[in-house]
This record gives structure tokens, sequence and C-alpha cells, in this order.
């Protein structure tokens, strides 16, 4: 199986682990990841408003490229690129007066003809949760994991249809595939606080201890996060909550997804 | 014989235009019509065939007969004796000047058409002769000199530059006499050019048929299965009659409104279903078959025996014009003597 | 604060409406929004509130709030909102008001704590700085 | 034309459809509101029994405007028939100012059984701008 | 030529001030066809009325214009008039000289010119008339009610108890309906059983009432006074003749599957009566269910049956009768929650709907009527009532208002207060809507009363937290968040129409709005009507509303059937529709406007030279026919007329109108 | 006669026409094959009905095969039982499918075989360029026309002398067929933007305007219902304008009669028009119809959304339908 990849900003350098785990176990799951060339930044964030086109120029270039290498889909790792390219593919292809704006502006046409899919995506529909549980040498038995969604991957729920916005399973479905037991708790979609980490990090914080509280609460033992945001978040403002808290056991690790199936896969 | 330049055209139609109401052939939109005529109107003498023949000038499409209103007593108003205003075509071809002929033996004979006969009198035809017939044009076949007219009063002819002028009637001598400031006398040398020009109009047809026995081979065909194979592709629409110089059926319809009413005539076409279709429901020509086969008995057949002519000059309308190129040629050369290829 | 006529400006209602391309007035103020908002407890204006000033033409209240820079468009909001109005488009309208209008950035490189200089992905760093700054 | 159209009486066509807005003419008169006197009603059951032909009818005997009249959409009584009206007439009107007739000759407006004031408004108004643009001459028969 | 009388009143000084009679009577006696013109003071009056007739006889008038008030007032009686001297009352015809002359234009002349001119109209429309005749239908005096719930069974007795019989089809083994679930009904609190049993029960009894349970509509045929309809009544394996209720099969039946009746909070047999009070009381095998039938082997109902009436070899069998009138009453579906994870519906098993909560209010119910979670079996203290779960949600549910959830909250919270000592109800919700008698006095009981807080906001999320439920909301008045620890949570789920209702409308060839709701004819004037003649709606099936709603439309609908059934037969409309063949060209673009289902395709044998060939063209059934005339336009050849309205009579008025 | 045309163009299409016409007749598949032949002059390729298997190498494809076979269904269907072939180009095709619609025809007694067409040649444009005495034959290939003038071939880009209506058509393809003659060709460029360009034009004059244009074009009427007869949508039994009573349609030519007539055939064929624009091809008198027709497809679209007729058979007409939405292109307060 073939497909574009779209790397981003932060997948070649802090999440560089990221990266590398995710493209050694599609190597080993058979599926052939070609980044393409020239890529921009996706502009991190989908635009909000209506009354400006230029955020849409790089991801169309992007998709573009995709088509052009004569693929039909475009895989991200990132939820925010993922976010980013699936809500402008989307646009493009059901917004006739955007698309005619856009074209304008570039040399040929896009149509909106690409997929957009995240690896979580890949896994679950073109390989198969079942077909990875098959191949992991290293069953995680006994892992207590907590999935974390966070909201790009999943919101807005109109837009992203990658699953049940409230009540998604992807994450659990695949945790269970690698042997590992998925913990449940209701701050599994709850915000991390994204950006505003950058420049306010009272609310950060406080978005961050709700969510560990809650998965602590429940058993857990590590997140499993696909955005390189949430794992910073997540990791950064652990350390203060623990100092405040005095449990010692509150401290949990997280963990890219695709980290956790290149130890199942024992790559 | 006169004549005149060409480029002083003009100042002769704005003459003619001052002696009766004036029409002459214009385009518009790329259809050329005879319309009347006004200063700085573009003549075009280059068209072949009009679209719509000049028969109505003679003959309109729609013509009101009579008017009338019940009250205490019943008033009508009749208009055939209205008709007739003193008007003057200008470059009719040879071929539509030959159909004023069959048309005036439909309407002139006993008892004549009023106002048929009144507008024929009153009007004085110029015929133009042609040069340069095209590939649809087959009156000579019929015998019809394109560069010739004996039907009309005045025959102009175009000698390039200027256009040569014959008077040929009583009324044209007095059309050309009422004229004559404008025109200047030819010389002996011009006629010789003009009869030279004439003369080689007849090797510049394409199509001609022959129409050796076709009226008795068509007599023999009334139930003949050709019709059958015939009328299958006819869509029963009326360009071929309307465009038709020799066409002459009409309808009389009346409108009543409250106590008024009015009368007119209008033409009607065989090719029509409802033409020959009876008040209590019978259609005598229920089918196609019957009308397209009327259409050609009636011209062929019915009028030469009837009048001894041919209902057709060759002016290739039907030929040009007929969407599903159903027309007279192809009748003459299968139902016929045959096409004579040159 | 109080609603007079002098004081609602509805050509504010009207931009907001443009450059967001959400109706404001389909609110009926169920409170859904500000129900699920994460970070809804820092905010001074709430999120049905945001729409219901812009319902009343409170453009000062509005624009002077600091929501507008709380608001991290997660899009729990309008995931759940029974109106279909999507409250960070709004948001989002306001702050490209004020940073289109005063031209000045609401964030500046320097202002950034020192780990989030040292640590942050960039993805971060974009992305406050599209939110923060034009 | 007339560069004033003083002392022209046009004739208007209406073709009311019988629950709504006919009955609405009914309500006008009762209530006795006076309008134009150039205004002449054809009943019919609803407006989707008007034919465009009826129209292009009535212009040729000599009206100088026509207007079809029914029941708000959705309040048909027939349930559905206006939505038909609406969707031909929409057609109608479109051609006939594409071929260059004034839009104010030809009207369609929903007058229900209880506007009566709306009627009388609508007739006036109509009226009124018939008036102002003359006598119809384009579509008239000439005789 | 005809002969045609014109009778000009005066409505005393209505017309006559205003219109000079007088040259109106000169002008009409020169219009074409017009052989009397005469006027009358008052034309309606007996001496009126006399007069016309007279004119009738005397002078063999075949046309009677009149020219008076409008034909909306007048018309039945001046056709009974001229019916009465002989002629076809359809020959009338009348010009509105009063609404549209006298009263609405001062001027004389104008006025007198325009009253000249709707006589020359009536004139020229009343020369094209011609001779209508009504069908005449026999009616079949039964009615057919669908659906067994409190609508149904109201209209069925209400049908009955006026004399005339009626077959009530319910889908399942017992009727009683949404009704029955419910424990108390707002705003009296009666036992929703009380009241209702007694109604079942007379139903069953009724002589005129045959009740077919376990059964469906497969198809409808006909029109007004004359459906024929195909009753597919299910199998139920069971003899319904020789059972003898004793419920031994279902005590010994090892199949057990989660109760309908019970939403699911407790499991049924295979072998059931959906709940005690059944009507009839007689069970039902769920063959989908059954060990038998799924598995090949079992038998034990058969076994154990001391009445050998266990028969699984009974098949669908299918009941074709004849009906004259029919009442649907389908009722409606409770909103599946699926678009509302955020609620932890299924994930959380103290968050319950409201008719599941309504089925731990009732004795009869899983609880035995206390009020007790399903995690643990303890009484909750605090329970938070959601409202709008679907409703008003035109993102995610429903766009419009349940219009029962506000009440029957209120009634949870006062129930809740008098069950649970102690206990506190939190009730969210975006408006509290209480347009009832002694609503709004119930909704304030709620919260002055039984304590009941009520705090505007919607909730956003549900946080299962241990055995507590967190609530997140925010008080909307206040600007206050709002976070509680509760008990139990309730969902107002919305309405939803039936999810088969379209299949019925296209059966029955009614129509259904955007959300299924059966269409009305008029909103406002014919409510229970359908716009197919004959058949009317009752209850939630047309749109959300509560029981006494409910039962007044089925009241309403029970009148309208009565009233159809109180005629011998019926005289159709001769203002109908009508296709003349020779024109017709059977692309049947009439058939797709027609509202009424009342054209179809029927083939004709056409002389076609020397043989007869078939051709398919429109026909119209006069009986359904409405008269409208929509088909008229759509027909291009207009070979489709309507009578009354033909083409030749608008053109003609058209023609004089424009004299 | 002289124009004998030689060698007919598009010898393939025309061999595979033949091939396919010979084995239907032969395997007494169909009784009957309306396709076009050849007739005197270059630009003549009318439509002809074969039943010998021996004739169908009458049959032709070329530049001239315009004139739709469609409505000849009607009457061969009302004469005889039997099945007919039938070969169509894409406008044909859709006229099959407003037959359909209308339930005029019986799908089962038509073998249709399709013929992708690369457009028609415009006769009048050709004269305009050669002495049309002297042209002997005309073929299309590719995008090039070929001329055989005289002694001489002229090849000219055939863009410049198709029909203005092959020009702005979308469908080239049959949409409707039994069985493919050739593979299927891509449509022109232009013909979305095309499509609707005359419409606007007239649409931007101002009403005084719009009406003398109308005037001018109605003037030239002859009121022969060429347009209604060859129009697959005009597929009445019986016309509204051939009724006496009542009579819808006066008989003079005059004005306000011509308006009506056009009027009402345009309202009728409103939402039904599949844009084969014969009607106005074949109008002698050069009536731009089409102009009027794409009016009311245009206004159509614009407001009911877009529809396009002659495409799929089991649809509702606009005018057959609605939504309570509809806007109104009046007043509706």
């Amino acid at each position: 199986m073939r497909y574009s990849y779209y790397p981003g900003c932060t997948l070649k350098t802090r999440a560089k682990a990221y990266e590398d785990t995710a493209l050694s176990t599609a190597k080993a799951l058979g599926l052939s990841l070609t980044e393409i060339k020239e890529w921009q930044c996706c502009g991190a964030l989908y635009p909000l408003n209506t009354d400006e086109i230029f955020s849409f120029f790089s991801p169309v270039r992007a998709l573009l490229q995709t088509r052009a290498a004569g693929e039909d889909k475009l895989v991200t790792l990132c939820a925010g690129c993922y976010n980013v390219f699936k809500r402008t593919n989307k646009a493009v292809r059901e917004d006739g007066e955007l698309r005619r704006k856009i074209n304008a502006y570039l040399e040929e046409d896009y149509m909106g003809e690409v997929d957009v899919v995240h690896y979580l995506e890949v896994l679950k529909n073109d390989v198969g949760f079942g077909s990875i549980a098959e191949k992991v040498k290293k069953r995680l038995t006994g892992r207590k994991l907590a999935p974390y969604y966070g909201c790009l991957l999943l919101k807005p729920r109109a837009e992203m249809d990658l699953d049940d916005v409230e009540n998604p399973t992807i994450f659990e479905n695949f945790l269970n595939a690698l042997g590992a037991t998925a913990v449940s708790y209701p701050y599994k979609t709850e915000c991390c606080g994204s950006y505003l980490s950058m420049a306010n990090e009272e609310i950060a914080s406080a978005a961050v201890g709700r969510i560990l509280n809650s998965a602590y609460k429940n058993g857990a033992e590590a997140f499993v996060v696909a955005c390189p945001l949430c794992k910073y978040n997540l990791e950064e403002y652990q350390s203060e909550l623990l100092a405040a808290s005095k449990d010692p056991q509150l401290k949990l690790p997280v963990f890219y997804f695709t980290e956790l199936l290149a130890e199942a896969l024992a790559l | 014989m006169k004549r005149i330049a060409k480029a002083n055209l003009a100042e002769l139609l704005s003459a003619m235009a001052a002696e009766a109401k004036l029409y002459v052939p214009a385009e518009s939109d790329g259809i050329v019509n005879f319309v009347s005529w006004q200063e700085g109107l573009a003549v075009e003498l280059a068209a072949l065939n009009v679209l719509v023949p000049p028969k109505k000038f003679f003959y309109p499409q729609t013509e009101t007969v009579l008017k009338y209103e019940m009250g205490e007593d019943l008033q009508i108003e009749d208009f055939a004796c209205k008709a007739g205003e003193k008007a003057i075509l200008f470059a009719v071809r040879p071929c539509d000047v030959s159909s004023f002929a069959m048309m005036d033996k439909v309407y002139l004979e006993e008892p004549p058409d009023e106002a048929y006969r009144r507008r024929r009198e009153n009007t004085t035809v110029i015929a133009l002769g042609c040069t340069e017939p095209d590939e649809a044009c087959f009156c000579q076949s019929f015998d019809i000199d394109a560069a010739k007219a004996p039907g009309a009063d005045v025959l102009a002819v175009d000698t390039g530059e200027e256009l040569a002028l014959v008077a040929q009637t009583e009324k044209g001598e007095e059309l050309i006499s009422a004229l004559n400031g404008l025109l200047s006398e030819a010389t002996s040398g011009d006629e010789n050019k003009v009869k030279d020009e004439q003369e080689k109009i007849a090797d510049r047809y394409v199509t001609s048929v022959s129409l050796r026995g076709i009226k008795e081979r068509l007599a023999g065909m009334f139930a003949a299965d050709y019709w059958e194979r015939l009328y299958k592709r006819c869509i029963g629409c009326g360009t071929c009659t309307f465009l038709c110089p020799t066409c002459h059926c009409f309808d009389l319809q009346e409108y009543a409104a409250g106590n008024c009413g009015e009368r007119i005539r209008c033409w009607d076409a065989c090719m029509f279903a409802d033409f020959t279709q009876m008040a209590g429901g019978h259609n005598p020509r229920p089918s196609q078959k019957e009308r397209v086969r009327q259409r050609f008995m009636h011209k062929l057949n019915y009028f030469p025996q009837q009048h001894g002519d041919y209902a057709c000059v060759g002016c290739g309308r039907c030929v040009r014009k007929c969407p599903v190129n159903l027309d007279i040629l192809e009748v003459i050369r299968e139902a016929g003597g045959g096409t004579d290829g040159l | 604060m109080k609603v007079i006529t002098e004081k609602i400006n509805y050509n504010l209602l009207r931009e907001v409406e443009e450059v967001s391309g959400q109706k404001v007035s389909a609110c009926f103020q169920c409170g859904k929004c500000s129900g699920g908002c994460p970070v809804v407890w820092s905010m001074d204006v709430l999120p049905h509130q945001v729409l219901r000033y812009a319902q009343l033409g409170l453009v000062d209240e509005l624009l002077h709030s600091k929501t507008l820079w709380i608001c991290a468009s997660c899009q729990t909001c309008d995931s759940r909102c029974p109106r279909n109005v999507d409250i960070p488009k709004v948001i989002e309208a306001l702050r490209l008001i004020i940073l289109r209008n005063k031209g000045g950035n609401y964030l500046h490189p320097n202002d950034l704590p020192a780990r989030v200089r040292e640590n942050a992905p960039q993805q971060g760093l974009v992305s406050a700085f599209r939110k923060y700054a034009k | 034309m007339p560069v004033t159209n003083e002392g022209f009486e046009p004739l208007i066509v209406a073709f009311c459809c019988n629950w709504c807005s006919y009955a609405g003419a009914d309500l006008a008169g009762v209530s006795r509101m006076s309008y134009s006197s150039n205004v002449r009603i054809i009943r019919v059951p609803c407006s989707s029994r008007v034919n465009p032909s009826f129209i292009i009818r009535a212009f040729q005997r000599g009206a100088d405007g026509v207007l079809v009249a029914g029941c708000h959409p959705g309040d048909c009584h027939y349930h559905s028939g206006n939505f038909f009206t609406r969707r031909r007439l929409t057609v109608l009107k479109q051609m006939m100012e594409y071929l260059g007739i004034e839009p104010e000759r030809f009207q369609v407006r929903w007058i229900s059984g209880s506007e009566g004031a709306k009627f009388a408004m609508v007739m006036n108004s109509v009226a009124e701008e018939i008036k102002r643009l003359g006598p119809n001459r384009k579509l008239r028969d000439v005789r | 030529m005809k002969r045609i009388g014109v009778f000009i009143c005066w409505c005393g000084s209505n017309i006559a001030a205003t219109v000079d009679i007088d040259r109106v009577i000169a002008a009409a006696q020169k219009m074409s066809g017009v052989v009397y013109a005469d006027q009358n003071k008052y034309t309606c009056s007996e001496i009126g009325q006399a007069m016309i007739k007279d004119a009738i006889k005397e002078y063999r008038l075949d046309r009677v214009v009149i020219g008076s008030c409008s034909p909306r007032m007048h018309e039945n009686t001046f056709r009974k008039t001229v019916e009465s001297a002989g002629l076809n009352p359809y020959y009338l015809e009348i010009a509105n000289i009063r609404e549209q002359c006298s009263w609405v234009h001062k001027d004389k002349e104008a006025g007198t010119a325009k009253a000249i001119s709707l006589i020359r109209t009536a004139v020229a429309k009343a020369a094209m008339n011609e001779a209508l005749f009504a069908a005449e239908m026999p009616i079949t005096r039964r009615a057919l009610v669908i659906g067994g719930g409190i609508a149904g069974i109201q209209a069925a007795l209400d049908i009955a108890d006026t004399g005339f019989e009626v077959d009530l089809v319910e889908r399942e083994p017992s009727i009683g309906g949404r009704m029955a679930q419910l424990d108390k009904t707002f705003p009296t609190l009666d036992c929703s059983a009380c009241i209702l049993t007694p109604k079942m029960v007379d139903v069953a009894q009724h002589e005129k009432i045959k009740l077919i349970t376990y059964a469906e509509v497969d198809k409808v045929e006909g029109y007004l006074g004359n459906f024929t309809v195909t009753i597919r009544s299910k199998a139920r394996s069971v003899d319904l003749q020789k059972c003898i209720g004793c419920g031994e099969c279902i005590a010994k039946c090892p199949s057990k599957v989660a109760s309908e009746f019970e939403e699911g909070l407790v499991q049924r047999r295979a072998i059931y009566t959906p709940f005690p009070q059944a009507v009839p009381n007689k069970p039902a095998i769920d063959r989908a269910h059954c060990r038998f039938f799924t598995a090949g082997k079992c038998k034990v109902c058969q076994k154990v049956c001391p009445a050998d009436a266990i028969d699984y070899e009974m098949a669908d069998r299918l009941l074709t009768n004849q009906y004259g009138a029919i009442v649907v009453a389908t009722g409606f579906d409770t909103h599946k929650l699926n678009n509302y994870g955020e609620y932890a519906y299924g994930k959380h098993p103290d968050v319950l709907t409201s008719l599941e909560f309504e089925r731990l209010l009732n004795a009869s119910g899983p609880t035995g009527g206390k009020i007790l979670r399903p995690s643990d079996g303890k009484e909750p203290k605090t329970v938070a009532f959601i409202q709008c779960v679907g409703s008003r949600d035109k993102a995610k549910g429903n766009p419009y208002c349940a219009k029962i959830c506000c009440m029957y909250t209120a009634k949870h919270a006062i129930l809740l207060s008098e069950k649970v000592p102690g206990s506190k109800a939190f009730v969210f919700y975006i408006d509290v809507r209480t347009a009832g008698k002694d609503y709004e006095e119930f909704y304030t009981r709620a919260y002055e009363e039984c304590g009941a807080s009520y705090i505007k906001g919607n909730v956003s999320k549900v946080f299962p937290d241990g055995d507590k439920l967190l609530v997140r909301s925010v008080d909307v008045l206040s600007g206050a968040l709002v976070e509680l620890s509760v008990d139990m949570v309730v969902l107002a789920a919305s309405v939803d129409a039936r999810a088969d209702a379209k299949e019925l409308a296209q059966k029955l060839a009614v129509t259904v709005n955007a959300h299924k709701f059966f269409t009305e004819a008029h909103p406002k004037l014919r409510p229970v009507d359908t716009q197919t003649a004959g058949i009317f709606l009752a209850g939630m099936c047309q749109g959300p509303k509560d029981i006494p709603e409910t039962v007044a439309q089925a009241s309403a609908a029970a009148v309208k059937v009565a009233a159809i059934f109180s005629k011998q037969s019926l005289l159709g409309n001769p203002t109908v529709a009508e296709v003349e063949p020779k024109l017709c060209s059977g692309d049947l673009s009439c058939m797709a406007v027609c509202p009424y289902g009342a054209i179809s395709e029927q083939v004709v044998e056409e002389r076609r030279g020397r043989e007869m060939v078939p051709r398919k063209i429109a026909q119209v059934n006069a009986a359904l026919c409405q008269g409208c005339g929509a088909c008229t336009v759509a027909c291009r050849p207009g070979a489709i007329n309507l009578k009354g309205f033909t083409n030749q009579q608008i053109l003609a008025e058209v023609d004089a109108i424009c004299l | 006669m002289q124009q004998k045309v030689e060698g007919y163009p598009l010898k393939e299409y025309t061999t595979k026409i033949c091939q396919i016409a010979k084995e239907a007749l032969e395997n007494r598949e169909v009784t009957a094959i309306i396709g076009w032949r050849k007739k005197d002059f270059w630009w003549q390729s009318p439509v002809v009905f074969l039943e010998d298997p021996a004739d169908v190498q009458q049959l032709v494809w070329d530049p001239f095969t315009i004139y739709s076979p469609v409505k000849f269904l009607l009457d061969w269907q009302e004469s005889c039982a039997a099945k007919v072939g039938i070969f169509v180009k894409g406008c044909d095709s859709r006229g099959i499918n407003r037959l359909l619609q209308d339930k005029r025809l019986e799908r089962e007694r038509v073998a249709v075989y399709g013929v992708p067409c690369g457009g028609k040649a415009d006769a009048e444009k050709i004269r305009a360029s050669f002495p049309s005495k002297e042209i002997k034959s005309v073929t299309l290939i590719g995008e090039e026309l070929v001329l055989a003038v005289g002694e001489r071939e002229e090849r000219v880009k055939a863009e410049a002398y198709l029909l203005d209506k092959c020009l702005s058509c979308r469908h080239p393809n049959p949409v409707v067929y039994d069985k493919l003659v050739w593979e299927e060709v891509s449509p022109r460029q232009y013909a979305d933007e095309s499509r609707f360009a005359r419409v606007q034009a007239v649409e931007s004059l101002v009403t005084e305007e719009r009406f003398a244009y109308w005037q001018r074009q109605f003037d030239r009427c002859i009121r022969c219902f060429a347009c209604r007869n060859t129009c697959p949508a005009c597929n009445c039994r019986v016309c509204i304008f051939d009724q006496a009573e009542p009579r819808w349609l006066g008989k003079a030519n005059d004005p306000a009669d011509t308006l009506n007539y056009h009027i009402i055939r345009a309202f009728h064929v409103a939402g039904r028009c599949f844009e084969c624009g014969e009607c106005e091809r074949i109008c002698p008198a050069g009536v731009p119809l089409q102009e009027l027709n794409r009016k009311l497809i245009k206004g159509i679209n614009d407001a009911y959304g877009d529809y396009e007729a002659g495409l799929d058979p089991t649809d509702v007409p606009p005018l057959g339908t609605y939504r309570g939405e509809d806007p109104a292109g009046f007043d509706e307060s």
C-alpha cells in the first residue's frame, strides 16, 4: 500500500521519535510512505475566518504534490496537520466558491481528489487491527494505558469524521490489538490547553491537571497520544502538579502510539 | 434600355419611393427578406432568393377579409375593395416573377379575387436578372431563363458597376419615364454587353432535372408504395409550403368578440395535420403520407392538369430549407424522368 | 453594563458574521458551549455570553474581554451546539477585528516563558503566533 | 408612448383563487375598502389552475396588466397547488421580462382570505404601476 | 344559441346606490345569447327566487346569470333555485357586483361600467356552462383505525359508540401503546394505567370493535367510502381461540430477551405478553428470539400449554377488508441517543431516558415503583434531569420542540420528591414551555413545593466519577459555572416520527413532512384531515402532542368518520378534472402534480385503421379529485380539463372581460 | 448530378455503423434501422429508414448527420409492434430519454446504437469560405475539417466550421444506448462557458432594447412550426396550437399571436428542453430559439438548483415538482 507522507514541522525536530517509530513500523507492516517534496508548514491551525484564503495555499500545495506524485492518499502523523489538511480538503471539495478563489492562484486546479488520512486510520482501515494483533511479537500485556485523543483528531464533529466525537474508540481498539489494557476515563477527549500553554501556563496546567487526575484515578500507568503538542503539555505540566499533589504515583509517562507499536512489533 | 451607376442606387430608390410604396430585399440577422424601403436602408442585391417569396405582396400571409358588428342591424365592412396600395417591388428574381403567373391562374381566373387583383394591378415589378445561380437553383428545368424575366414590368440587369433597366410593360414604361431624370440611355454596346452576360448563365447551372413524362407517371402513382417510403422523414412543418412561391392554399378564420367579429384569410399548409381536419373529426388525409403525396401531386400533376403548368419554378427554397432534405428535386428524380447530370 | 440605544453597534455584529461566516443570531442561549468549555473557568465573558453580547451589539465588553485570548479553538463547543454556531470562528473573528484594527500583536516572542522557549514544539509556537499576532 | 398617461384607464385582469384571494377580495368588499375599478376578477379554484395561456390571452385581448393571486405558499387549500404556481409563474415571468415585457405588467401575489386590506392595497398599487406604464401595446392583438 | 337570463340584484341600496341598474339591464339585453334581463330588490329573497323560476319557465331560459353578492355567499342558494325550476344547478353563473364592485367603488360611472363588464363575463362563461352531475358513491360504513395506543383506542371507541363498525389494528401483541408504559400523567397525576386500562377493556368488549393485534397494514387501495385494505396478521404462534391466558408457557420459556415495554431495563421471555394488563391478555411467540425457531429445538411452551394453543406452524395471514374511512394513530418513537455521547447514556447505567425513569416510577415496573439506581440498587438522592436531548437541536437531533418533555420532567421532579424523601431534582432546561390548562401551575409546584431546582443551561457533558455522575453546565441566568455531582441523570429524549411512517404514508397516499410526521390537510382549519379524503390523523403520528390533545384529536377524527358514515352515500364534487382521451398523450405530467393521487394510468382501446389498439392514457378518479386544476396546466396539450372551470370557460371569460 | 460525394468521411465509424445495422437486421433483432444516408449535395445527410440488410451500405456518418432521428420513433411505435434500431448522437440520445420520461416510448422496442459525436459542420460557415458549387466532400478528421474543393484538398481547423450548438454541447457522448459504436469523446473545452453566453448578452439589455431585439427576431417567424415539429420535447399527440376548440393560438401570423406561440412553446419545454438546439438550427427564418430555451434553463437552475433534462428518464421535471422553500421570481410579500 502506497501513500504520500507529510511530516510537518515538529516531527522533524522535537518529535523525531514519533516519526522514526512511525516510519519503521510502517515499513514493518509493508506500507510505503513517501515524503512529499518541498513541503512547507501546514499552518498548524485551520483558518477559522472566511474572508482570507492565503492560509489555504500551503495545505493545498501539499495536496497537489500528493496528486502530482500519483498518490491518492496523504498520511499525516501530527493531529494538528491532520486537522488542517482534512478540513482544507473538505472545504475545497464542497465549497465551489472557495475552490474557485484558491485555484485562481494556483497553476493547476485542485478539486479535492486526494484523501487525507491519519496514520492511525491507516492502521485501522488499510492494515487492520486484527492483522496488527497477529504481527505483534511482544504483547504489551498488563500495561494499563490511557489513550488521550485531544481535540484536533476528532473535532469539529461534522468535518473530521474520524470517530465518535464524544466516545471515540479507535485508540482503545489499537491498544487492545497490541495486547495492552486501554483505561477508560472521562477526560480522554478534553482539551489539554493546546497552544495556550505557550502564553498562559496557568490555564494549561489546570487543563492537564484534570486529565491527569482522571486518568490516574481510573488506573492508568501512562498516556498514549497522537500529537506532539499534547505530549508536550501532558509532560511539561506534570512535574509541578506532582510537586503539589504529594502523591508520588501521580506521574504518568507519555508515549506516541507509534512508539508502543514499534515496541510491540519488537523493532 | 436605360442605365444607372450602382453608386447612385439610393437616389433611384428614393425617387421610386416617391412614386409608390417601395419594397426591396434587405438583410436582418443573416436573413434576407423584402422589406419596406426607407432612406439609408442597404439593399441586398447579391442574395438569390429572399426567404419569404414576394407572392406575399399580392397574397399576404394574413389579411382581413371583412369586419362586422351586430347591433340593431348587421354592419359589414369589406376590406377587399380597400386593398391595392400603389407599390413597387424592386429586385425580384426571375423565378419568383414566373411564380406570379402561376398565382394569377389561381386568383385571377373568373371569378377573380378582388384583393389580389387590385394588388397585382397596382404593383410594378422590377425583376433583377440572375448572373450566378447556385447549386440548389433548377429553374432552368422549368424553362425559366434566370437572366430574363418576361413577366416583370421592368427588368434590371447587374452589369457590375451599373444596373441596366429595360421596361417590358406599359406600367414599366411609366415608371422608367418617371425616373428618367436619374437614368442615362444605354448604348447598343451596353445592350450587347448585357446580352452576352445573359447568355452565359445557361452554363452556370449545376443542377437540373428532366420533367419528361412526370405528370403522366405521377398520375399512375397515387397508390404507389413510393409515398410510403418517402413520407416517413417528413416532420409536417410548413417550411416548404410557406416558402414556396407558388403554394397558394389558405384558411379562413373568424375572430368574434362580443357583438363584433372579423374574418381573416391566412396561409395554410397542406403539410399541417389540421389542414383537412373536418369539424366532425374526420380527416381525409389522416397521415403525413397523404399530405406529402398531396403536395407533390398538386405541384406536378393536379396543377398542370388544371392549368397546364407545373406549380414549381425551381427556385430551390425547399431544397435549401427543408429540415429533413425532403424536396421536389428528389421526387422529380425518383418518380419522374430522372436527372440529367451536367 | 447597560444596553442603551446609542451603544448598540450592529456594524460589529455584521462584521463578525461576515468574517466568521457564522450566524450569531441563531444562538438561543442554551449555554451548552459554556458548560463544556475546558478553559471556561478563566474567562471573563463566557462563550454563550460572547454570542449574547454580539447579538445585543455590546462592542466594548466584547473587544476588551480576556476570553478572546483564552479560547483554545478546541471546537468542543461547536461540536455540541444545537444551533450549528461555530463559536471558535466567532471568537477568531473578534480577535481578527482587534488585531487588524490595532495592527499590533498580542503576543511577543520575548513574552514567552523560558521553558517554552527551550522545549515547546514548533507546532505550539506557530499556533500561538497565528492566534495572537498578525 | 405618451409622456403622461393622464386619463388612461387601464384594464387589469386578476385571476384569484377561490379560497384565499377571492375571499380576500370579498373581505375588502365587506370592509368597504375602496380600490381601483380598473381591476376585473376571474375566479379560479386555485392559482394552479391559471394556465400561462390564459395570461397571454388576456394581454392579447387588451388587458394592460395581469395579476395572479393565490394563497400564501404552505396555506394552499389544495395543499400544494400554489407551490406549482410559484414555479410555473416564476418561469413565465422571467421569460416575459426577458422578452422585453415590463415586469409590472404581469404580477403574482399571495393574498389570504383575511387580507382584505392587502387585497385593496395590491390592487391599487398594481393599477398605479400600470397607469404609469401606459397601455399594453407589446402583447396586444392588432385587431 | 343559448337562452340566457340575466337577473340583477339591487341588494337594497348596497348595489343600486353605486351601480346604475337600468343601464346594466339595457347593456345585458344586447349581450350575445341573452334573451331576458330583469332586476330585483333582493334576489335572494323568496320573491326574488320566484322571479327567476318564473322567468326560466316563461322564457325557456337554459342558462342563468345573477348579478349580486359574492358567489361564496349565495351560490348554493341560487343553484337550488335554478334546480327547482328544472335546470341543472351548474347552469348558474354569478357576477359578483357587490363585494367586487358596488362596495369598493364610489364612482357610479366606473361602478356601472365595471358591473356591465362583470355581467358580460358571467354571460360569456354561462354560455359555455355544461350540466354537471355529482357522482353518487356508496359508502362502506366500517372504519379502520391503525394503531392501538390511546389515540387509536379513543378513536375506535368513539366511532363504535356512534354505532358503526371499527377494526382496530395494532402492531404489537397488545394494545395500550406508549400510555401503557407511563406511571402517572400530568398535570393531574392520574395513574395512567387506571385511566387507560378500562378503555382497553372497553375496546376488547365492544361489540362494534374488532381488535386485530400483532398485525400491520400491508396495502391500501381505493378512496373515500371505499378503501380496500390488506392487513397482515402476523403469525402469533398462539391460537387466541384456544389460549386461556394462564401464563404457564411464559413461566417455563427458557429464552430471554430485553423487554421492549420495560425499555430494556429487564428481560422478558420469547413467549410473552408485553405487560400484565395486556389486551388481549394472551401471549405471542417472538420468533426471532424463540429457541425453537432459532435453534430448532425446545417446544417447552407447547409441552406445558394446558390448552394446546401453541401452533408453531402458524403463518402470516393476509386479511382483505373494505372500509369507508381510516384513522391513522400510529404514535411515535423515542429519539435514539447515538449522537449524544456527551451524556454517557449507555456508558453508565445510572444515566436513563425519561421513559426508562417512568418505568422505575411505575408500581408494575422492574423496581416495583421504587426509584433505584440500576447500578447499585440504591435510592438516588440527587437526580439531574436534562431537557431537550435531541429536541430543538438542528445540528444533531430534531429541530422541533418535542412539546411533552417540560411537563413530564416537572412530573418526574414532583414524583421524585414524593418517592425519595430528602431527594433533590436539578432540571437543566433551555426554556420551560407550559402552554396548557393547569400546566404552569403544575410546573410551579415542582419548584415551589417540591424543591426542584431549575437551572437554565443545557448540560454539556456528564462525567462518570466513581459511583457519582459529574454534570457540567452553566447557569445562563447568572453566568455561574455549574458542576454538580449527582446520583442519577435522566435524559428527556426527543420524540421522533415512527421509523416506518413514510412507508405507511406511501401506502395510504398521504404525505409526511421533513421529519416524517403525517401532514394534515390544513394546519389550522383541517388539522385532523389528511389531504386524502377519508383518511384522518390522531395523536403523535401527526406531530408532538400530549395525551389530552391526542384524545381530543382522536375524538375529532371519530366525528369526521361518523359524519361520513351518517350518510347512505356520498355525493362527489362535480367540478372535477376530466380527461379527453383523444388529446391525452399519456405522459402523466398531470399525475405528478396531483396532490390527491386522483390520477392514474389506464389502457384504452383506440381504432387505428381497421384494428383496435391499446394505448395508455390518464384517468381521473372523480371520488378522489378535489378540483384544484393543477393538472390542467401541467397538461401541455390541454387534454385534462376541469369541469366548471374549463379552458373554454376561462378563455371565454378572459375574452369577455377584455371587451 | 455533379456533387457525387466520393468516399464518405469517418470511414471507420461508417463501416461500424453499417456492420451493426446489417447484423441487427440479419439476426432479426430489429425489423428496421433508422440512421442517416447521403443525398444530392455535400451538405445533405438526411435520416433514412432501412428494412433490407442489403441496403445498409447507404448508411453514413459524416459532418452533416445532424438531424435527430429520435422523434420518428413516435410514428414508428404507433404504426407497428416490431423493434427498431436507431443510431443516435449524444444530443439524440437525450431525446430518447426525453421520450422515455414522457412515457412516449417503449424502451424495449428500440435498440439504441450510440455514436459518440465530435461535432457537426455548419454548411453556412463553410459556404462563406469556400465556393459551394465546387465542394465535393467534407470530412471531419479529428479536429480538422477536410474538404475536397474542386481538385484540391483543403484542411482547416474544424472548430471554426462547426455548428454553434455543437460548440456548446456538454454531452457529445450518448447517455443511453444498448451498443456504443465507437469509443467516447471528450466534451468541447468551452462548452460550459458558452452555454449561457448569448442569454447573458440579451439579459444585459434594458427592457425596451430586449423587446426590440425579440420583435425583430419574431418578425421573421413564418409560423411554419418547424421548431415545434422537430423538437423531441414537443411530443404531444395533438399539440395545443393545432386545436380548434378552444383555439389557443390564432392562425394568423400577427405579432401578438407569434409572441403567444413563442412564449407558450418555450414554456412547454421549460425544464424539459435538453438543449439539442435543433429548433434554432432548422428555423428557416433564423429565430434564435435556443436563447429562449436556455434562458429558461438558466432561470430554473438558478432558482431550483441545477437540472439537466434528458439525462435520467426517471426524474420528475422541475415544473412537475416543488420544494416548500422555493424562491419566487416575483414579489412574494
